[in-house]
């Protein structure tokens, strides 16, 4: 065991990667010698050297496309998006090149990559450079979704990323960079998939991802010792492939549905979740699907209005409390 | 035109028939498409190359067999200049179940990885990145392979094509990239939405590149600039950016007349259609008028099997549907 | 009343507004003389002249953020994109600085402009031309989106998405384009955010949009000859502004919803209504709540293929005949 | 340096001491916000412009009052030249509830529209294509507007950046696009990035414009390049790329050192700051101390109550969380 930060990690699980297969590559914009302006790939530059860890100039669709072009010809890249709303930039080469190329070509391509990018609010940056965009990737079929929210998850699955044969959007929580967790001695690996139940309960179930996480986790503790309410937590580390079992069993024990979204509200990631409930675990539910998200708005970057915007320890309590009571 | 004249000396006899050879494939096997186009048989859409095969067939044959091909919506052409069958294409027009892609892709989206041909790419620009990624690929994995983009004019005013031009040149990739400029973006004359007259070659200097300009109809000067550009590229001294003056005969896709262009010009570039051209380019040069003839028949007779297989192939199983989202073969996104 | 084509309804209704108003003016590839490549803006050219109908490179980003720059600086700028899948390459413009530049200037920019494209599927394009992304927009707060399915509401909803003030997402359908319809005569004009209810009904309630309405019409009319199940079918027209009263409001009635999308399953706007009936309108409900969606895939082009993917009448009607069945 | 020396005379006095007044206020807001951000007071993230300044005043000095300011998250400078008054970017930088933006969009997205201060973008390009936008708009509707856009040499490597050029020129767009080339995208050394060792001049060929640099320290050549890129492009004419030469004295963002640049080019360019520079120009060319002194003191006023307003004025309502998502001033996406 060592205690890793959530920054950390990143590199750890990069590199553990890196030496172990020649044909994993990074590119992105002042990820070499600079380390990332966010200090995540800080270390592997040195490690690796400029041929494996390249400088881009700001071309994302050339970045991510180059990328594809190479995974589609024996490596497997790691494009670093600096920011996950520049994934607008080059929403083509993700939405509509690699997650369509192997189905199109009916599997004569394969294009094993992973896309890393700093995702998420909370640090006041603006509507430009605070959104998490798990849900967009969601939509598009043929991209896998991974978005961790511990130190040793962000390890474990980083390697299940990159050695996965199908392209990956991994997400890492800027709120969380600087979080520190205890993080396995040895190689790390997580399959894609599994999601995990970090707290167990038998009220409710409510489900998250990255820095709702640690939210969702605190506000079951905080029900648990005002109100007497044990609400079990789910952890889904990964939005595709979907652990629709753990959910569905989790429901059918607590017969109750919370999802807690960064993202805003409209058709996201929580929408499916509460529609497949809805659908498979309908005749176990007892109370209304309830989802706890970001109002349906671009994030302000005031403190008091951005922390207003996401859904917080208080919120994500309240709303619980309040709803289960008004179930009753 | 100023074009420039290739100075080495024509390609071997071989080399040549070889590329008429290709040349007559992709013009006899547009023609059967479109004549099955309007038959019904070719569903969805189809953009035809007839007037450009000197650059797909040129080119091609400056190719290493390992090279990549990247091409477009309009890549007939460029797939059979790789070699690969004329039957599965033809099962991938007609949406049949033993088409190249399985019926999962149709007209603009051929691929054959075993002939190198990378895929046919439907949304302009995209491609040209990701030729890049597969040069950057060969780069690093040192294995002398060149990849090879085809795109029109019109693709050289999206972004997609100033970020892979600027990335190519700084990393020096063995990528050459072609513009097949066929003086229009579907119906609209390249020169009133682009601001220079040339839409590559004026661009080459952006990205410390030679201008280089070619008689897109003139397979032999097709192939002695590819060749060049190729060897550069395997040599380790960067991209090439091609701009190969062309014209496509019929319309831009599906059923369009192309009725948006004046006669005199139609009638000029008709009057320089590549196919005629070089058989007698090649008859003067030293060709026989039987091997020249063997070759259209041989060529008749591959289109016309080539349609029977495909017409008697059934249509795809409904098996298919939801296999090939993801490598183990399945589309499965939950448990 | 006149009889129009669906693709003869966008000219009109683009003419009728440009006739109104000078600051409407239209940008896109193609256009101009040449009509577009669907036909859809035919006419306009040799009525309204180069000035006010511009043909452009193809440079979707510079499209869309021409109208964007010009939007707020006085005009009314309508920018086709051909296809809607195109709108992955000029996302950033859309999503990021459309969408989000009012609340983020906090109201000093206004950005009254339509995007309008060829949405959806059914002409065997393959998987990159056929997409349905109402559910894209529908994503991203600040983004009004309009998807109608009958002549009629194409004039209408474009005279109200070429007047409104914010900026819309108008989706006409590709495979709808050929159908005919009443129009009745002079000005149209029908507001965004108002549901159809195109079939009343009381034993459950269908929620589509575009080319799924006719689908589920005529899903309807067979279940209730074949199986005397009465189907209330609802056309939402608007995304954005949704008509949540329209939809709460008949499954207060029915007790039970199914939702026909053509988007692929994961994250579409059915996954929206779904959740908001599973949350506001649970107590009302009697079965699960169930979507038809195309599956999570890409769509292929081979015609039977793409028939198979996407919700046909046949499943549809089944979907709703074994649901129903299964819930008694 | 190869800059074009500019032939006109020097401005005015009248002028030259409004543009080093502006640039006194640029360098005085920015060294006070960089004390505040380390201070906690400035949130999120800021750009800073100090030892750029010469190209804000200096083309803001040759702007008529309607035209239009386009710029970046680098944007205070240009902002404050067109007349913005401090206190509510003060505001808007800590997050209260009178900032420019109402606390909505923080440091890097500065806009006032009544000083024809159109936005501030900070996604890298995005702000091409729509003030060509903004041009178009003025062309159409007549106005005699230009707009004029700012950006940096990093930012001549992305696809709208490629595309708003050719379209502005192909419509003859009244709009001047001014490349700030401070030798650096972040902390890459923008010739490691770049085909071409001037990002944006060697570009403007591709474009059929001319290639223009301007030595981006000095104040004067700014405003005459800027003068003739205005008229030209408000006579009609269509627009201008302009590469203008400097250098940013600090880091990239918030707490960046910049470490990654060598000594001695820090050193050399700190030896060409534009603020003393300009200053000793104009005292050498009949400005008095008196005259000069005068600025800096009012401009330390100014910049002293403008903090002091903002660091009084609240925080944000919460009320004003959902409102302006639509033009209505609310945010209801339903019924
Ligand atoms: C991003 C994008 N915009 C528009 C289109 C529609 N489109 C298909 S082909 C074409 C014209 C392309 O012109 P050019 O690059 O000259 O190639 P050509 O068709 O002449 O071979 C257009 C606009 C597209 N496929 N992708
Ligand atoms: C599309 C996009 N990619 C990356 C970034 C992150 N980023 C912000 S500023 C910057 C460097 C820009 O360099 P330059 O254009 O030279 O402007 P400067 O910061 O030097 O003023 C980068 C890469 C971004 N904001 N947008
Ligand atoms: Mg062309
Ligand atoms: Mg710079």
């Amino acid at each position: 065991m060592a205690e890793l930060t959530y920054r950390a990690a990143v590199a750890a699980g990069i590199a553990q990667e890196m030496d172990r297969d020649p044909s994993v590559v990074m590119i992105g914009e002042d990820i070499g010698a600079a380390g990332g302006v966010f200090k995540l790939t800080e270390g592997l530059f040195g490690r690796f050297g400029p041929e494996r860890v390249r400088d881009t100039p700001i071309s994302e669709q050339a970045i991510v496309g180059a990328a594809m072009g190479a995974a589609m010809t024996g490596l497997r890249p790691i494009a670093e998006l600096m920011f996950s709303d520049f994934f607008a930039v080059t929403w083509d080469m993700v939405a509509n090149q690699i997650a369509k190329s192997r189905y199109m070509t009916n599997g004569q391509v394969s294009i094993p990559l992973v896309l890393r990018t700093a995702n998420g609010g909370g640090l006041r940056f603006g509507a430009q450079h605070s959104q998490s965009i798990e849900n967009w990737a969601m939509a598009i079929p043929g991209l896998k979704v991974v978005a961790p929210s511990t130190p040793a998850d962000v390890m474990g699955l980083m390697a299940a990323a990159i050695r996965d044969n199908d392209p990956v959007i991994f997400c890492e929580h800027k709120a969380l960079l600087a979080i520190k967790g205890e993080v396995p001695t040895g190689e790390q690996f997580i399959p894609l998939g599994k999601a995990a139940t970090v707290r167990p309960g038998s009220d409710c179930t409510v489900v998250a991802i990255a820095a709702m996480v640690p939210r969702a986790l605190a506000a079951a503790e905080r029900l648990q010792a005002e109100d007497g309410i044990n609400a079990e937590v789910i952890d889904l580390r990964t939005l595709v492939p979907l652990d629709a079992q753990a959910i569905l069993e989790s429901v059918a024990r607590t017969s109750r549905l919370f999802t807690v979204e960064e993202n805003p509200r409209l058709c996201g990631w929580g929408a499916e979740i509460v529609s497949l409930v809805a659908d498979e675990g309908f005749y176990s539910l007892d109370a209304p699907l309830v989802r706890i998200t970001t109002p349906h708005i671009p994030l302000p970057s005031a403190a008091v209005l951005e922390d207003a915007a996401m859904p917080s320890v208080d919120r994500i309590a309240d709303t619980i409390r309040r709803r289960l009571e008004a179930a009753r | 035109m100023s074009t420039q004249r290739p100075t080495a000396a024509a390609p071997a006899l071989e080399t040549r028939l070889a590329i008429y050879r290709t040349m007559a494939e992709c013009r006899q096997f547009e023609a059967r498409a479109q004549e099955l186009f309007f038959e019904g048989l070719v569903r969805g859409t189809t953009h035809l190359g007839i007037g450009q095969e000197a650059v797909a067939a040129g080119v091609a044959a400056a190719m290493r067999t390992d090279d990549y091909t990247f091409c477009t919506y309009r890549g007939h052409n460029h797939t059979l200049a790789r070699g690969v069958p004329m039957a599965p294409i033809f099962a991938e027009l007609f949406g049949r179940g033993t088409g190249l892609l399985g019926g999962k892709g149709g007209s603009m989206h051929l691929t054959s990885v075993e002939h190198g041909v990378m895929g046919s790419y439907a949304i302009i620009g995209a491609h040209l990145p990701i030729a890049l990624g597969a040069a950057w690929s060969a780069q690093y994995r040192k294995s002398g392979q060149v990849a090879l983009c085809f795109f029109g004019d019109g693709t050289t005013n999206i972004g997609a094509f100033h970020e892979a031009l600027n990335m190519a040149a700084v990393w020096k990739a063995p990528v050459v990239f072609v513009c097949e400029n066929n003086q229009y973006m579907e119906y609209t004359p390249i020169g009133s939405v682009t601001a220079v007259p040339r839409p590559a070659a004026d661009r080459a200097s952006a990205y410390g590149l030679e201008p280089i300009v070619v008689d897109g109809n003139d397979p032999d000067a097709v192939y002695a600039i590819a060749r060049t550009a190729i060897d550069r590229a395997r040599a380790g001294d960067g991209p090439s950016l091609i701009e190969a003056l062309t014209y496509r005969h019929g319309g831009h896709s599906r059923a369009d007349p192309g009725k948006y262009r004046p006669d005199e010009e139609v009638k000029a570039w008709l009057a320089r259609d590549p196919l005629p051209m070089y058989r007698a380019r090649l008859l003067a040069e030293g060709a026989s008028e039987v091997a020249l003839a063997a070759i259209d028949d041989e060529t008749r007779g591959s289109v016309a099997e080539a349609e029977q297989e495909a017409r008697s192939a059934p249509e795809p199983s409904l098996d298919v549907l939801e296999t090939q989202v993801w490598s183990d073969g399945g589309s499965a996104w939950r448990n």
